[in-house]
Parts: structure tokens; C-alpha cells; sequence
């Protein structure tokens, strides 16, 4: 190793066999649900050093979203049954992106819908907009069209609403998994081949807490998404397994909230991160780690991150004889 | 000292002063950027992460109202009640200590500048934000008058902590001072006085708060100012995780509140 | 509510339909894997006043279990990757079974195994073994003849093994699921359909973690199971789920701490609990959950357990109409 | 004040000294019940909860060896080199703060009746058991040599720490003091003289020690005892999650150690 006297390269192009490419200055990416609509953060932290940000999930209409409450705290981790309040596709398409097309960083759309048709839609609505750079497609929802279970949990349907998105689309597509299939990696390899330009992961896993003293779910919804470093291990198990498994880039999340978990998911073979909830506690997080990763990859001596991607997963890439 | 943390909200202060009040509450005092000082307006509140920061459990921070600032000693001072995890950690630490503090956040009172008489209802630590709108609005030269209520004597907020200009009434439960009976029976007597109303505390006290007024005022007037209490997360209106259900729709406590008007809100 | 001044009743039957029947004296058990065989807590506790305990997962023959190293500590939570080192039954029914005769603390055996015929065959050597007072059977295992597909994740399998464990003994039989189903109730149902006499769930979830140095795996085995505080938001959801759906009794488990996350797990429907992860910390949670779910329930009114037993659960018990 | 907690290894132990010493390393000594301090044997260790007790993160304790302990002031003392998460929070705990504590555990040293001359072959803070080991065994009339490594002067356990009866030679990296290189290094010259060797001190010495002791010895004179250290949950045998593995099959660290026979090792 030793060390390198040049800033090492995080860049990183997340759809590298799309002509209209996903070219990060840097791979830390706030995600989708954890940073609004890129402005919210403006008062805290300098937007546009971030490599990307994605949206709030985006769906076809309005939605007021769930009452109260809507979040809960859990050991190292929270719930959230926000229910994807947000202005619906058109509105947003009015709102938002016109402000994103000045900004320097790429802002990534985040969908969810009930049906593919309207995944489909939505993804159509979007192709050409300005100021929107990729679309990352939320597949942790129900499908209405098979009783509410979800697109995620179920290879066909999770292919299905890829292959109409990419129909649609000729922009970045990058699906994001559920942690609630039985073996993800078959979904992850079911969307690379209908057509995904990457894969992120992971999604939040369901969970639920009682107030013991009402007697009650904490969640007007009942249950909600569990985020933060309370699923760490989950996410890089199965960031490792997706890595190992596609060619396509993987998107790793799930806990983040420092450097060196970062480097755990590049390891396991992810080529960029997302953080959520570490940044709701402290939004100083996206900044460490977009200075902390040059920094600890010229510390250890490698001259880009693509050379510590993978590294501790010996199923990726090219196999050792 | 303040060291700020290379972000515009964020910043670590130490604790230079630590007294108990209201029985098992504390007033803590922190060191904070002239800026973070100078920004804090009355209503507002700031994020202090509540654990040991190698830590990741208790994860998220935990809001408090600002209590006071101080700009020549560039300090500020939050009231908390030890009550779960959080504030358990946030009463225990020690004069040196050093916070990790997030703020001012949220929207401020809106007191209208015709406003001359201003009435505060104030239960348990509810008093924080309404202790420092009154010594902002008397130093404005404006006219308040504080209503508090609490168990028993010792859980009041002590009337040295309020201006002298304040004229400050209390009630107690069990009748050990003041009026005995809940804040919100002292309240019809001052309606038609009060130009705004401003309240903060449990829930309970404001669902009382808002029958007397509607029982008493005459027409809308006075308005009412409810700054109520949401788990949150961000804090800065990204997460939309503690809404508040409005006649305008689903509005965040963080960025829009944490102080409604009473007649917006919808009640569940 | 009120106070009551008797000592509320905590006991429960974990088989009520059984004639040889489990009954506690209180709902607080160690979990498998956790609890050694009964004796290691000896030192620390007072193992007796245990409602029961379940020992370590037993295998149709001895294994040394994984390298090092097996254990990693995670946010709030720990993976382990023990590789189910034990005597094998033959080993294990002379050696712990006689010891247990002797204690008035039931022990409850868990057994693992890689085939439908291996299982039947533990539980029919375990039949009539004194000192044995029921038998967990830990579905989360791979299938040999499935390629390695947990038994767990197909809720067919998961009959298979319960039938069979079901006809080879008259002992109690709980079935204890694995979260990584896909849905968790379609499998709890399929092996109360089949015979068992109570599920317990959750085992942990699979997870891993990565050592940045030696840019490795920190565990020997790539991959290990998450349990303690961590996964408790989902191991609450899943019991609320099944306890929801089935009628035999439900044994919750899943980083429960304190009393209060006991009463959490009550009231969505669990009428016993296990607890693994927390008392490796702190051995004295175990005493402290003896001592304080009855001073609980008596400072809250409630003259029995069962008065609390998924009162967060409208979907528990009749419905109301 | 020692507060025990209804367990029978569990206690809560007040902080009366913090010492630093060994540069960044401190030597924490805190109240122990009579039975704790008086069970506790050389080779052994202490389970400490090292975190809020309110926080579910840093989840698992982290094992000490015990360092010392004093019977008639009822403590016992830790060595605790700051190193990750558990390690910082311990070492930043303050006189009068309260360790939740569970131990003695482990098996001690294995000292033959027959043994009069022992060497200590230490490293970092493998030193901690050694101390116990040097001072019972020169309580009991025998006699010690006390090896020890580090990297420079100042990272060396002080003389002072040890009974005058012993022998103590060092070794640093630096040459700042003693030989200059490693502990091992010094091993030859002793092992005619030892009846047996004592080990403790981070994996590369052990293979060190391993290598010298091979090329050197005369059969399997003396015996070297290795205390390992593996990541532990339970501490008492229950998880299995520190074995170590040996010819007489995976045993645990726990329970069967921390000590090994080195020729009962199987080395990876
Ligand atoms: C804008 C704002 C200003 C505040 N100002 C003050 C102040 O000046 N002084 C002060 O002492 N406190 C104030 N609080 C409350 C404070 O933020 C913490 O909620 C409180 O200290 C309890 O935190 P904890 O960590 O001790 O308890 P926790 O351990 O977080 O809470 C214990 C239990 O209460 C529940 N809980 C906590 N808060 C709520 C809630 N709001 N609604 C429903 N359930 C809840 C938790 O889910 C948990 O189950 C304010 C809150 C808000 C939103
Ligand atoms: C029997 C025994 C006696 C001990 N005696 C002492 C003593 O007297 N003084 C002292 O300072 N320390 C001693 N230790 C080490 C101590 O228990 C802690 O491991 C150490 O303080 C680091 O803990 P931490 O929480 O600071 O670091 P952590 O944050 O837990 O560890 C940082 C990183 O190191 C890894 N790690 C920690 N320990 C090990 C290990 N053993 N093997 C591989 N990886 C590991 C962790 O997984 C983590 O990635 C002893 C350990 C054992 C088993
Ligand atoms: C409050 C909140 C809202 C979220 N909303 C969305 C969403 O709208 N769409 C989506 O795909 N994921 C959503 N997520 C999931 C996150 O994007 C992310 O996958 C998950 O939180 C795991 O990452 P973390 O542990 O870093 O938070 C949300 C998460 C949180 C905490
Ligand atoms: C070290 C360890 C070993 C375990 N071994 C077994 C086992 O042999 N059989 C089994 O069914 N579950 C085993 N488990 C799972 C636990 O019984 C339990 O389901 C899980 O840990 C969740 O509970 P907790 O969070 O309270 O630990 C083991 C768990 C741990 C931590
Ligand atoms: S706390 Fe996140 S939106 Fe208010
Ligand atoms: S730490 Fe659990 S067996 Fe040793």
C-alpha cells in the first residue's frame, strides 16, 4: 500500500451502459424519504458537494399520507409509516425539478405506485424533464393487482414494473429492493435482466412497537419501515449477496453513519451509498463522509474507490482459478 | 466554548451552568455561536443529540424549547424534565460537559405588531418557550401576563425566573399556591384583555384550553397560539415524520409549528 | 383498574391441547443457544425460578461447530455464527437429560437438522426422556434435499418436519420460525395445520459485517444471525402477525430487555416469552422479568397474565363486532 | 459502595481511583463485594457493561482481567487501554461513577505446586494479569521474572507497579529503554531458568513466544500458559462464542481459559 500524494477519484458513473449515464463526483447519495426534496437541507449543509440526492417517493396522485403518529424510535433504529405523503407526480413535476436544473447535483427521482401501469406512467412523465437525472423505482409497495402483496417479495412482478419503467424511459433506472423477498437475490438478478441500470438496497424492514401504557401500536399505521443502524448487518449481507450475483452497480443503505460503515459496503461490492436516517441525527454526516472517503482511501494507500469495491467479497467480479 | 461543525445548524457548546427548577427539572446552559444566539427567537427550539456520541442508542435527538439566550455571554438555555431516556442523559450531564446541539428550529410566536397585551398559559415545561416570549415582549414594552400551572408549589416555574413587569398567576392542583384547580380555569378571566394568546404544555391542557376559549371569547378574538409537541426526527422538515393535522393540510411541527393557531388545528 | 392486593397469576399451559401439557409457572425462558444447557447460568442466577428454558439446538450428530471468529457486535445487537457446536443427541441424552430430572425448571430441547427424517428421528429419541419436558424444533435450517433452502422459508417444508416430529413424539411440540419467510403467517398457519402445539419465533435474522482492515468478513462464516434490541421492532410485528392468526399459544421473542418490552410482546399476543441476547449482558434481566412482569401487572390492576395477552391486537381472539 | 444485584456475579462497584498510566492506558480500581474480591484469582477477568445503562449501544460487556485486588479496602483495579467504543467510555468514567460489574470469571492461571520460578511474558496490556500472577506468586515465595514489551519507554508498566522481589526486564521497539526490539527477544535467555512461562499480550507475540520457545526449549520444558483474548458475549460458557480451538476440541475462552496450554493450541 503506502501512501498517495493525489486526491484519490470517488467518481462513479451508476449506469455505465446507459448513453445518457449517471456520473457522481462522489458516491454519497441521501435517500430517498431522508432529505425531502433536496432544499430542506439547504440551511445545514452544502447540497451541492453531495454525488446525488433522491427524492421523496413520488407517486401517480396527492396523498395526505398517514395521521399521527409516524414515527417511532427503537433501539439504534426508528420506524416511519410516513405513508408517501407527497404532491403527486404533476405537481412535484412543476415544483421541483425546474429549481434542480440549476443545481450542480444530480437530483434522483424516487416512484411508488400500486400497478404497473402507473409505474409506467410515471416513469413516461419523467423521461424528459429537466432537472431530473435518474429514476430510482421504490418496489416495496403493495400491488394491488395481486392482493396487496408486494412487487419486491416476488421476482415476475418486480420485473414486470422494471421492463414497463424501462419501456418508458430511456433515463437511469435504478430499482430498489425489498428486504421482505425470501432471497433477494433472485429479484436483483430478475431486474438486471429486465432492463435496471443499477440496483440499490435496502428498503426499510417492517416492524411495529406498543405503547404499553395505552395499550396500543405506537403507529396510527401500525407498523412501519425500521431504518438506521439497528439494520446495518442486514443491508451488507445482502448488498454482498446482490454484488456478487449482478453486473450491474449496486446502490448500498441501510444504517450508514460514519466512514467505516461506508467502506463496509464498498467492500461487499456496493459502488456508491445511500444514508438516510444517520443524517436526521446529524445532517454533519453526509459532509463527513463525503470529505471521509477520499480521505481514509488516500490513508490507505488506494489511488480510487473502484479498487476497494468488492474487495472482501470473493464473489465479485472475476472469479480467483 | 462553541465549536461549530462545518455544517449552518449544527455545533457543540459546553455546558457553563446547570441549576435545578420546578422540582426534577434543570435549566442547562450552553455555550453557542453568536449566530445560533443571535437567530433564536421565542418559539423556537433547538435538537440536542441526548447520548454519548460514540453511542448509537438513544438515536435520534430530542427537541427543546429555548429558554433564554444570552448574546453578551453568547449562551443559551434550555429547560428540561427528566422524563425517558433522553432528558435522563441531558439532566445528568455535568457542568464541562459538551452538547451536540442542532438550531434555532422551527417558526418563531407570530406576534402581530399591533399586539400590546400578550397572555401566556404554560403547564409543566411548557413554561420554556413562554418564559422567553415575555421577556422579549416586555422588552418591547409590551404587556404580559403569565399563567402557569404544575402539581403542587414546588413545580412551578419560581416567578424570579420571569421580568418584573410580568404579571404571573398561577394554579396548582393540590392547592399549594395560587388558585387550585387546572392553568386553563384562570383563563376566561383574562380573555377580553388579551390581544393574543399563547400557550404551551400537555395535550390535555390544550384541549381544555381551547373548550374555555371557545366557551369564552368573543368571536375569533383573541387567537390562540398552541406550540404542541411531536416526536421528531429531522427537525428540519425532511422526514415529514411530526405533522400536524390542519385545515391546510398536513403541516410539519418542525418547520411550520411547532406553534399553530389553536383554530387551524384539527383535532382528533 | 385499579389495585388489586393478590399476586397476579403469570402461569400458562404452552400445549393446552397436549395431554402431557407445558406448563410454566412463569412466562420468562431463555432462548436456545443462549442458555447453554441450564447449568452455565447456575453461577449467575437462580435458574429455578425460571418458567422453563430451552437449551442449546441439538443435531442428529456431534459438530464442532464454525472457526473463529463467531461472534460480532452490532448497533444495539450482536451476529453470531456459533455453527450449532454440540454433542450430538446420542451425547447430549446421557449427559444433560438426567441432570434435568433432578431441577423444578422444565427444559425444553431444541433440535436442528438438514433433513425431514433427521428431525423425526431427535424427536422420537427424545420421546420418553425423562427430564425433557417439551421439544422446540428450529426450522431455520437448510434443506439437504432442497438445496439448502431453509426448511423456514416454504411453509410445505415446514409442515413436512412439523408432521413428522408430530408423529414420532406425544411431546409437547413448539415450532420455532424463522423471519426470513416471506410471509410469516402463511407459514405459522401451515404448521399449526400440522400439528404443533405452540410456535416461537423470532430466530435471528441474517446479517454480516465487514472488518475494514483486513478488508474481510469480521466472522469466520461470512454470515450470522442478528439478534438482541436491534431486531426487536421485527420480531414484535411478526408476533403481532401470527398471534393474530393462529390459535395455539405463541412464544415471542427477539431482543426483549425489560419488562416493558416483555408487556410489549403481550400485548400483541404473545402468551409466553424467551429471552437471549439481552442476558448475555446482563444475567439479571432474567430475575428482574421474573420479579417484575407480576409487579407489573399488579401495579396495573391486572390479577392474571392473560388479562394482557394481545390487548394491542384487535385481530387477536374474537373479533369484535 | 458495592451494591450487588440479586445475581450472583453481578455488582455494581463505585470508582475510588483512576491512575493513567502506560501513556494513553488508565488503572481504574473500584469497590467490589467481599466475595468478589476475595474469589478472584490471577488469570481471571471482569465483565464490565461499558456504556450508559439507559443505552442498548455498546450492547455486550467488554472483559478486563483483573489487574489487582485488595482485600481489606475491598476493590479491585482494571488496566484499560483505550481502544474502541467500550474501551474509551470506561477509561472517560470519573471517581464516583458506578461500573455495572459481573465476575470474577474464568479459569485462573494453572501455578504446579511444585513451580518456584515463573516467567511473565508480556505485551500491551497483557501486562494486567501477569501483575496479579507476579504479586500472588511472590506472596507465596517464589520467584519471578517479569518480561515485558512495548513500543517506547513510555508505554511500559512503571516498576513501581510490580514487588520488589521481581526480576522486571523490558524491551522496546524504540530502544528508549532496555533491549531494543521485542519481548520475545528476551525469552532465551530465561528458559532453562523457569519452571513454567506465563503469557499474555496481542497475537503476533504469542507467535513469537510460539516460534522461541520451539527453537529453544529443551522437550516440553516449561510449559508455556498463552491467556488469548477473544470477542466474548456471555463470559460464562453459555454462547460459545469464544472458542478457541485445541487438541482437546473447541473450548472456550470463558470458561476453559483465558489461559491454554501453548502446546494444546491449534494455531490457524
Ligand atoms: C418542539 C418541542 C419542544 C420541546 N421542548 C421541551 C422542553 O423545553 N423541555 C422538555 O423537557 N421537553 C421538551 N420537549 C420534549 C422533549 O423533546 C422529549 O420528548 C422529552 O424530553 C422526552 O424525551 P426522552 O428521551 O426523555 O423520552 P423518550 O424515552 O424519548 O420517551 C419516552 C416515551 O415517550 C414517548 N414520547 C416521547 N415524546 C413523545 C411525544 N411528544 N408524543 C408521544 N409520545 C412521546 C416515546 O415514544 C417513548 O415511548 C419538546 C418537544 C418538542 C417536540
Ligand atoms: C479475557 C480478556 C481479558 C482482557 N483484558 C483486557 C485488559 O486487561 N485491558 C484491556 O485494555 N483490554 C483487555 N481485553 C480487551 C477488551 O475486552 C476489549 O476488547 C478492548 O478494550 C476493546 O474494546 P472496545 O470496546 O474499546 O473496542 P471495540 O469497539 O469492541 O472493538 C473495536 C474493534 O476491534 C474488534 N475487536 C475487539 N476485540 C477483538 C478481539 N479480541 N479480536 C478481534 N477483534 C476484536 C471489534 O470487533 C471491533 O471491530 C481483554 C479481553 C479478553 C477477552
Ligand atoms: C422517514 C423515512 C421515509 C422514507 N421514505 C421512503 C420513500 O419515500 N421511498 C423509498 O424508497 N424509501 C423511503 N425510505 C427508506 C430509505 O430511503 C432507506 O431505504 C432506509 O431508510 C434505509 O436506510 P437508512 O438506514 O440509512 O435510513 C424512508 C425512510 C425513512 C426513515
Ligand atoms: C449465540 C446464539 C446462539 C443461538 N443458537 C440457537 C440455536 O442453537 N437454536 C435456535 O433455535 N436458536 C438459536 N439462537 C437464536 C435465539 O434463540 C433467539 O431466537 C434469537 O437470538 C432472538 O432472541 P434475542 O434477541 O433475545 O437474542 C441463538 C442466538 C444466539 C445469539
Ligand atoms: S421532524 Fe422531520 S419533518 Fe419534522
Ligand atoms: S463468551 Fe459466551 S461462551 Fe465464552
Amino acid at each position: 500500500m503506502g501512501m498517495t500524494s493525489t486526491v484519490p477519484d470517488v467518481s462513479v458513473d451508476l449506469a455505465p451502459s446507459n448513453p445518457r449515464e449517471l456520473v457522481l463526483r462522489n458516491p454519497v447519495i441521501p435517500a430517498s424519504g431522508c432529505f425531502g426534496y433536496g432544499q430542506e437541507f439547504a440551511g445545514a449543509i452544502d447540497v451541492q458537494r453531495l454525488g446525488a440526492f433522491v427524492s421523496k417517493g413520488i407517486t401517480p396522485e396527492f396523498r395526505s399520507g398517514n395521521p399521527m403518529l409516524r414515527i417511532a424510535e427503537t433501539p439504534s433504529g426508528m420506524l416511519n409509516a410516513i405513508g408517501l405523503q407527497n404532491p403527486g407526480i404533476s405537481r412535484f413535476i412543476r415544483k421541483y425539478p425546474p429549481m434542480w436544473a440549476t443545481w450542480e447535483v444530480p437530483a434522483i427521482v424516487n416512484i411508488s405506485a400500486e400497478s404497473v401501469e402507473d409505474y409506467e406512467m410515471m416513469a413516461r412523465r419523467l423521461d424528459d424533464v429537466s432537472g431530473v437525472a435518474a429514476i430510482e423505482v421504490n418496489i416495496s409497495c403493495p400491488n394491488i393487482n395481486a392482493g396487496g402483496f408486494c412487487f419486491g417479495w416476488d421476482a415476475r412482478m418486480s420485473a414486470d414494473v422494471t421492463r414497463a419503467v424501462r419501456r418508458a424511459t430511456t433515463l437511469p433506472v435504478i430499482v430498489k429492493l425489498s428486504p421482505g423477498a425470501v432471497d433477494v437475490v433472485e429479484i436483483a438478478q430478475a431486474v438486471e435482466d429486465a432492463g435496471a441500470d443499477a440496483v440499490s438496497l435496502i428498503n426499510t424492514l417492517v416492524g411495529m412497537a406498543i405503547d404499553v401504557r395505552k395499550r396500543a401500536p405506537v403507529l396510527a399505521n401500525v407498523t412501519g419501515g425500521l431504518s438506521g443502524p439497528a439494520v446495518r448487518p442486514v443491508a451488507l449481507r445482502m448488498v454482498w449477496q446482490v454484488a456478487g450475483a449482478v453486473s450491474i452497480p449496486v446502490i448500498g443503505m441501510g444504517g450508514i453513519s460514519c466512514v467505516e460503515d461506508a467502506i463496509q459496503f464498498f467492500m461487499a461490492g456496493a459502488s456508491a451509498i445511500q444514508v438516510g436516517t444517520a443524517a436526521f441525527a446529524q445532517p454533519k454526516v453526509l459532509m463527513e463522509l463525503v470529505d471521509g472517503i477520499p480521505a481514509w482511501l488516500a490513508a490507505n494507500g488506494y489511488a480510487r474507490l473502484s479498487d476497494i469495491v468488492g474487495v472482501a467479497n470473493p464473489r465479485y467480479g472475476t472469479e480467483p482459478d | 466554548m462553541a465549536t461549530e461543525l462545518g455544517t449552518k445548524l449544527e455545533f457543540m457548546g459546553e455546558i457553563v451552568r446547570v441549576e435545578p427548577v420546578m422540582g426534577d427539572s434543570v435549566l442547562t446552559t450552553f455555550v453557542a455561536p453568536d449566530w445560533a444566539v443571535r437567530a433564536a427567537e421565542p418559539g423556537q427550539f433547538v435538537q440536542i443529540l441526548s447520548r454519548d456520541p460514540q453511542s448509537t442508542d438513544p438515536l435520534l435527538r430530542r427537541p427543546y424549547s429555548v429558554y433564554r439566550t444570552d448574546i453578551s455571554a453568547g449562551t443559551m438555555t434550555v429547560l428540561v424534565r427528566p422524563y425517558g431516556r433522553g432528558s435522563a442523559w441531558l439532566c445528568e450531564q455535568p457542568l464541562g460537559a459538551v452538547l451536540d446541539v442542532m438550531g434555532p428550529l422551527g417558526s418563531p410566536f407570530a406576534v402581530r405588531p399591533r399586539t400590546e397585551r400578550l397572555l401566556m398559559v404554560a403547564g409543566g415545561v411548557g413554561a420554556a418557550p413562554l418564559l422567553m416570549l415575555s421577556e422579549v415582549a416586555v422588552r418591547a414594552g409590551k404587556q404580559v401576563t403569565y399563567l402557569m400551572g404544575a402539581q403542587d408549589a414546588g413545580t412551578l416555574l419560581p416567578a424570579s425566573e420571569l421580568p418584573e413587569e410580568v404579571e404571573y398567576v398561577v394554579a396548582t392542583i393540590d392547592g399549594s399556591m395560587g388558585h387550585t384547580g387546572f392553568v386553563t380555569d384562570l383563563v376566561p378571566a383574562y380573555l377580553g384583555w388579551a390581544d393574543q394568546v399563547f400557550s404551551c404544555g400537555p395535550e390535555p391542557m390544550f384541549r381544555s384550553l381551547r373548550d374555555v376559549v371557545h366557551r369564552h371569547r368573543l368571536g375569533d378574538r383573541p387567537d390562540v397560539q398552541m406550540a404542541v409537541e411531536r416526536p421528531m426526527a429531522c427537525g428540519i422538515g425532511a422526514c415529514l415524520g411530526c405533522v400536524v393535522e390542519t385545515r391546510r393540510g398536513m403541516r410539519t411541527a418542525c418547520v411550520d409549528g411547532p406553534a399553530f393557531d389553536m383554530d387551524e388545528l384539527i383535532w382528533g
